[in-house]
């Protein structure tokens, strides 16, 4: 089953990582995934789109996700700048950080900051982001976290697993 | 790095220059390109390939001096995109009538004004004259697969090859990929040949001298490259053999049975097949012929393939005053009707095939003889602001 | 309008990259007691969100990025940048 | 200091701290009647997304190394209108590499415009790149344990080329940068600006450093002002390093930059030694 | 100057630019478009022609001054070859996106290596894609008029124009030239249009945008070119009633009751008619279409002027791969025999189109549907040492 | 001296009296494993006309601004092989022209490369048309009436690369040419050196004279003999004209050209006040 | 030999312009009683065609252009520019 | 009738020159007329062809000449080097620059020199050749005279022009 998620964040949240890392993790799920991000100039501060594609069959399709299956809100405030109904399927639901005003919920900056993730004043929720989505998805944590190694080496890498970790046990079901 | 794992288009490609050894790299950066320069820079830098890199201040420097290394004997590579390829657009066919291999990656991108980064396959087909071998990718591993082939082709037939790949959609964008293990890479790439090496012996390349000898180049050139599509028919076995994969000159997809056939190339494709399999579920007779070279382009083929079948080629691309240039060169062999879409780099996916080849399905495309069809057709119905 | 004007020509106006006072993760605040107009940050604001309303010096937070250049060469340390909300 | 609008709109796609933001706005100080030529770059974006511009003034995109030429042609057709304006090159050193032939042609016929390269020292707009006047030791993605050449001096090559004016001046410095194009606006025929343009995400330091950046180069020497119009000077920013005592914190300028991260002291010496050398050869000019 | 002189094909365009009243002339020499550039510079330097000539250092610039003058406002003229206009190709590009009239001539020349001077229509059909309006002449008289042309229907659409000349053969070749005196072309070329003036208004042009932006716009060219048809019928026939001459987009020689039709353009379309006339003393039915203009090309004109009849493509030039660039794109509207001959400036007379032109009416050119034939065969058999 | 064989092989397509001819001779007889890349121009006609070549070397033709990258190329691979060979760029003026980006991002790299821009003052291969290097007043096909700007100093802007190696040299001195190349051999990085070369056709002069007037252009200062390898010299033929009291015959060389034909006192007074110039300013390196 | 070899691959020999002695006015003929060997005509000639055969000087009239610099350089004045028949 | 002229000479002397103003004077006397110079790198002193067609009718060809009906030869030399008979048709003609060896024969090279007309040592005889093929070609003399006037212009056009008068008259059959 082909299921596909658009990520909202602003330039420098790492909404592109996030979704590579998970792509990367849904292949060592032995699932085929596709990480494909925002086309054009990014500039930090502004709002970026990013799409994630997992199936469980190789992904042909390259064109850009209209209709989401899931959508992923990297800053509560995106919540009230984007329409995201309107790229949401009927049956697909939102992950968000913050601590309500999605189906899933998980605050990643809490999570971000707590650990000391933080750059130019801002926490850097990707990873745990990414590890909240991965539950909510059906990756398994240990390949979440795998993934995080394989992207980042040594301290970082370290940190971000936790992150990812602990972002996987805290998401929840917010409505 | 072996086995499978997710890389975007530019990685895979820096990563199939490092498997081919080559020797000596030039580039100039260009949105959506840079990547594989960078990439390669870093890999020159870290040694973890053992190569030149040299940081040329121009695309027409860049291809110049792969050029030199490779007209001396070297594998060399380069790649660009869109208003890099029309800067060294002399350089290619110098490189082309000089008959010395290489290898370079085209990122297809659209041609301003306005500015615009996004894919449009009209650069990459400017070269279609020049004597370039020309290949195009439908995802990141053909991207990989087509850039160590190109290598061996090349190198075969005397002849600059290029691989072209969607910008973004392919560049940019993470995917499944099958590396390569060193020694299978090393075994399908036996060691350079080409027609001549300059450097040691005191002899002149390029000289002005009585026209037959232009001519006798041009048709040898000619030559070489039909003769190409046997060479890619044998190499590209070869490269089934070790990988599994085929990377031959055309893909068939449910075209055997088909009454409609679509034919294009490129990142898109793949959305066609999605588009083809949902319509195939209703029953509609469609299939897909992919053109995965442009050059050489084998019309035989392409005739016996689509003999008999409604046939629409699909543009990314255009020849203005004319049609879409696979429209127009398809159209040579077959009757067909042409749509240009993704112009400008336009979102075209899966439900627009859909609507797209239902539409022509019912015969509501007829359009002029070789006029064409621009989709979709919203956008250019009326005014956008 | 032409398709070739409607496609080519641009014309000047405040936002071709919208509201960009949402990129801000710190924001300029200017401590008016301290401010003596000298309008060094309205030379150096490289966005031109800084302007002089009279006497009062004035930032534009629908398109202040909150760079904090304007903190950073205000000899007078007369504007703060505060963690947007 | 007299508040007037800009040409520069807020609101346009720049990064935050963008030096060229800062270049265009005092340009716009400076000139009454700019016509602006825009080559690739950073700037290409920092002009606006369509169907919005930034920039208030007559404002020309065009292909990367021909700049310098379309202004040339406009040149001869504002002549032959009696037309005024100032026709203004706005280019980056990415656009001086690729271009140098169209720059250098373009000085040659001594052409009526004026060829601002605003010097970011890197290519920007495709993600760091080297270019001729990317520092020696600088890391960029193209020479990721840093370059390994020297600096292009581009103002002293202009230099070379006997045209009318040249001179650099810094992002650090607007008002020495607006005084120079007043007063290259009132000269005729080919004038060149080198503006020194610090680059938050490309040298890696924080937004709001750019403007402490560009002056911590002019006051370490690393960038130095100078103006020739006939003679050449120092500009008073830079008047008072002649003095090698009175140039301070060079180490402090490298190692406030991400890019040159690992640099270490002998490369630093050599660099002083450079720096050395750049103002022994400026002041034999000087005195020429 | 006007009335009956001779003159070679650089003077007749020099003279031609000159009566224009062309404002703003960027030019950089090659062989053998270079006495264009050095007449138009001593009319400038004398005063004869009112205009500013500027010495750029390269073709990229000669066409990017000329850009510039022209988005200005001007009436622009530019001219080059081969390598130069390969060198400028980015700006060719350019211009026609960007929509800004002007005209250049282009002397056909071969392109290297090996370095070669003579005539081949390579070189301009590089162009064909980009959006200009390119027309061909065969003689000296048609390079005089289409120049003049040129003008009026480049500022009517908002395109650029180009005119084709083939290197020496009309370059330096002195022939009869009927000339226009002032008055007439002052009347017939109308105060310049364009569809926008830059350098007054505060407006940018070519920004980044979405990208439908991009695609309105290339759709808009592309019908701008196909309109180009009416308009070039509209112009030359405007054209025809003040001096007689037709400068329409095709040539129809004894075609009418022709069974055997050839296509062409250029130069040698002059020796082919001598072949006919010749071959029509012995009653061989063929006949000759001329094309004038390649770009739009005139699809249906073409198609109902052929139908029925043998078709024999004649190109002086070739796409690598696939065949001659005439032959490939005639090949979509009818079916039609192609032979590429002349490459590489070979001279190819009448005695040689006798020969082709009897061959093909035996049906002994049966080459290979999508093959091509090359001429003359002999230089090909053997080697030349 | 030494009577050896040199590249260049008799009954080549050169005009009479060609400059570019004495050139390639030198080069042969100073080199001993040259490798010459050759852009657009006369010596791509004097390389020979196919199947028979000039040169008894190595030689590439390449594009007209392309010689210095390919160059690179070939370095890069010769480097891989560990080849010695001396790789030369022979161009002439045009070539510097168009290719000026090409020829400063190859300084700029610090290629393993000599570049000899062989400089008659104009385009000649396409017939005589204005270049860079055309000396005021000069007549050309594209200057009728006399160029109207000063030529382009390519040594002193090349020297501003801060390259290893600068020269000029003269067709006239060929010796002096022949110690350049040999000191410029044992030198690796960059090497640039502009060889004035009178050419008959092209300045209308008899084809007997092209030695003859290019020691004219040294004697009356207008041409400056002059190296730099770490340090500026001036060659010791033209060491003596640092007295401008030595500079002899400036009105005779310009006189004896036909492309001179017209020149006036006055704008002889400002050549010569232009010449002053360039002896000051070289002085001034020669101190530094 | 390949096609491509054949085409583009041109190999050093004498007269590749043809006998270039044809294209000679004047002619370059050696006073021997004058000429002292100092190979100054030798360094000079542009073509290349001066050579020194034990101490004798030749001049090789095969090639010879006729340009007359050998004449102009040398400085025993040895050589005369004779009009060709 | 299409006559076709093929011209021998040396670069320098003004065969090109000479096929001008021959086809000049033609359309001044109503023909048609063609001038081709030979196509390449004409050096001083080499060998060079140009063609020349005249016609009642416009020309239309513009391929070089093969087979001519008349070759003129400006200079005596010319005939040991060249194979002139391959380049004429059977019931073609030559005109040469000497006082025989051809089929028509003009000292051109003693009128030049008689008015001084000398270029670096060597006779210029394009004019005075035009003026004795104009002779055997039926142009006018008067034609030629005005061509020549038209192409070159005061002194030189006068002593040119004298030239081709003087060849015009002298010009004589040889054999
Ligand atoms: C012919 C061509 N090559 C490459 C590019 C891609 N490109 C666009 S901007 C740019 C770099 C610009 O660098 P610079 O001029 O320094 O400006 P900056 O972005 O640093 O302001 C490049 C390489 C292009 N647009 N055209
Ligand atoms: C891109 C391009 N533009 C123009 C030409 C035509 N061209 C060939 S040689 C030449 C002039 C050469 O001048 P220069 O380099 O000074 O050499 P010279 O002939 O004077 O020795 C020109 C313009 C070309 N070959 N390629
Ligand atoms: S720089 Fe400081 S003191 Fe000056 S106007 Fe701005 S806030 Fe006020
Ligand atoms: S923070 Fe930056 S953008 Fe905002 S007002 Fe200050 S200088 Fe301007
Ligand atoms: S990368 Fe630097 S120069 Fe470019 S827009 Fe951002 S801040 Fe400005
Ligand atoms: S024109 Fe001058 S440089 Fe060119 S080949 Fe002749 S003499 Fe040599
Ligand atoms: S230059 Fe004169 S003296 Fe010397 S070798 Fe030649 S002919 Fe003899
Ligand atoms: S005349 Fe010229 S070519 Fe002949 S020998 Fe003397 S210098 Fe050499
Ligand atoms: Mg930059
Ligand atoms: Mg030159």
């Amino acid at each position: 089953m082909l299921r596909e998620i658009v990520i909202l964040s602003f330039g420098g949240q790492g909404g592109v990582t996030a979704a590579r890392i998970l792509a990367l993790a849904a292949v060592m799920d032995g699932k085929y995934a596709q990480a494909i991000p925002q086309f054009g100039a990014e500039r930090r501060g502004s709002l970026v789109k990013s799409y994630l594609r997992l199936s469980d069959e190789p992904i042909r399709r390259h064109s850009s996700i209209k209709k989401a299956d899931v959508v992923s809100i990297f800053a509560e405030r995106i919540l009230n700048i984007v329409d995201i109904k309107n790229m949401l399927k009927d049956e697909g639901f939102t992950i968000v950080n913050a601590e309500s005003g999605g189906d899933f919920c998980i605050n990643a900056s809490k999570i971000a900051l707590n650990l000391n993730l933080v750059s130019a004043g801002w926490p850097i929720v990707n990873t745990a982001m990414a590890g909240a989505m991965a539950n909510t998805l059906g990756i398994r944590k240990e390949s979440v976290v795998k993934a995080i190694k394989d992207t980042f080496s040594g301290k970082v890498a370290e940190v971000n697993a936790t992150a990812a970790e602990i972002a996987y046990e805290e998401v929840y079901e917010c409505q | 790095m072996s086995g499978r794992t997710i890389m975007t288009g530019n990685q895979a490609v820096a990563e199939a220059v490092r498997l081919a050894r080559t020797e000596v790299v030039a580039a100039y950066p260009i949105t959506p390109q840079t990547v594989i320069v960078e990439k390669l820079a870093e890999m020159v830098d870290s040694g973890l390939l053992d190569a030149e890199f040299i940081r040329v201040e121009s695309e027409h420097s860049a291809l110049a001096a792969v050029y030199g290394s490779a007209v001396a004997g070297k594998r060399s590579f380069t790649a660009t995109s869109s208003h890099g390829l029309l800067y060294m657009y002399e350089m290619i066919w110098w490189v082309a009538n000089a008959r010395v291999p290489l290898v370079m990656v085209v990122v297809t991108r659209t041609i301003g004004p306005p500015w615009n980064i996004h894919t449009d396959h009209t650069d990459l087909l400017t070269m279609r004259d020049s004597g370039w071998i020309i290949a195009m990718a439908e995802n990141v591993q053909e991207a990989f697969d087509l850039t160590i082939n190109g290598f061996r082709i090349s190198e075969e037939v005397s002849l600059p090859y290029t691989a072209g790949m969607d910008a973004f959609q392919l560049s940019h964008t993470s995917e499944v990929v099958d590396l390569l293990e060193q020694q299978y890479v090393d075994e399908f790439l036996p060691e350079r040949r080409q027609s001549y090496v300059f450097g040691e012996e005191a002899f002149t390349v390029g000289c002005i001298g009585p026209n037959e000898y232009t001519a006798r180049l041009r048709k040898d050139t000619f030559e070489a490259l039909k003769n190409t599509e046997k060479v890619v028919d044998k190499v590209s076995r070869e490269y089934e053999e070790i990988t599994g994969r085929n990377c031959g000159l055309l893909e068939e997809y449910r075209l055997d049975d088909a009454e409609y056939a679509v034919v294009m190339m490129g990142a898109w494709s793949g959305d066609a097949k999605d588009a083809i399999d949902e319509l195939r579920k209703e029953s509609l007779p469609i299939g897909l012929l992919k053109l995965r070279y442009i050059r050489p382009m084998p019309y035989k083929k392409i005739q016996k393939l689509l003999d008999g079948k409604q046939v629409l080629v699909l543009d990314r691309d255009c020849s203005m005053g004319a049609g879409g240039i696979l429209g127009v060169e398809v159209k040579n062999c077959v009757e067909a009707t042409n749509i240009i879409a993704g112009i400008g780099g336009i979102d075209v996916g899966v439900d627009d095939f859909i609507k797209m080849f239902r539409v022509f399905s019912e015969g509501k495309l007829e359009v002029e003889k070789n006029g064409v069809y621009w989709w979709p057709p919203e956008i250019y119905d009326k005014g956008m602001r | 309008m032409s398709v070739v004007e409607e496609c080519l020509i641009s014309k000047p106006s405040k936002g071709s990259a919208g509201k960009t006072g949402l990129w801000r993760t710190y924001k300029p605040v200017i401590k008016e007691n301290v401010c003596n107009a000298c309008m060094l940050c309205w030379l150096y604001c490289p966005e031109g969100a800084i302007s002089k309303r009279g006497e009062k010096v004035e930032i534009d937070y629908e398109y202040c990025k909150g760079c904090g250049i304007c903190s950073s060469v205000c000899a007078k340390k007369a504007i703060e940048m505060v963690l947007e909300a | 200091m007299e508040v007037k609008e800009s040409i520069l709109l807020s609101g346009n796609p720049s990064c935050q701290g963008c030096p060229h933001s800062l270049g265009l706005r005092a340009l716009g100080l400076a000139l009454d009647d700019p016509v602006v030529i825009i080559p690739a770059g950073c700037s290409t974006i920092v002009a606006g997304i369509h169907p919005k511009a930034t920039i208030n003034a007559p404002v020309l995109h065009v292909p990367f190394a021909s700049a310098p030429a379309v202004a040339s042609g406009i040149a001869s057709a504002f002549r032959r209108e009696g037309k005024k304006k100032q026709i203004v090159v706005w280019m980056g050193d990415g656009g001086a590499d690729i271009g140098f032939a169209t720059i250098s042609g373009a000085a040659v016929r001594n052409e009526d415009i004026i060829v601002i390269v605003s010097d970011n020292e890197a290519y920007m707009n495709t993600g760091i790149q080297s270019s001729g006047t990317t520092f020696w030791k600088a890391k960029t993605t193209t020479s990721p344990t840093g370059k390994s050449e020297e600096r292009k001096d581009l103002a002293a090559i202009m230099l070379m080329h006997r045209v009318p004016y040249v001179a650099t001046a810094s992002v650090g410095y607007l008002p020495d940068f607006i005084n120079k194009l007043e007063k290259a606006k009132k000269i005729r025929g080919f004038r060149f600006i080198q503006l020194h343009s610090p680059c938050p995400p490309g040298w890696r330091f924080d937004s709001s450093k750019t403007v402490e950046i560009a002056r911590m180069a002019v006051k370490c020497g690393a960038w130095i002002l100078w103006e020739f119009d006939g003679k050449l000077s120092f500009s008073p920013a830079s008047r008072p390093y002649k003095d090698k005592m009175k140039r301070t914190g060079l180490t402090e300028y490298l190692r406030a930059q991400g890019r040159f991260k690992g640099i270490d002291d002998s490369d630093i010496e050599t660099i002083e030694k450079n720096i050395d050398m750049q103002w022994k050869f400026l002041e034999a000019f000087e005195n020429f």
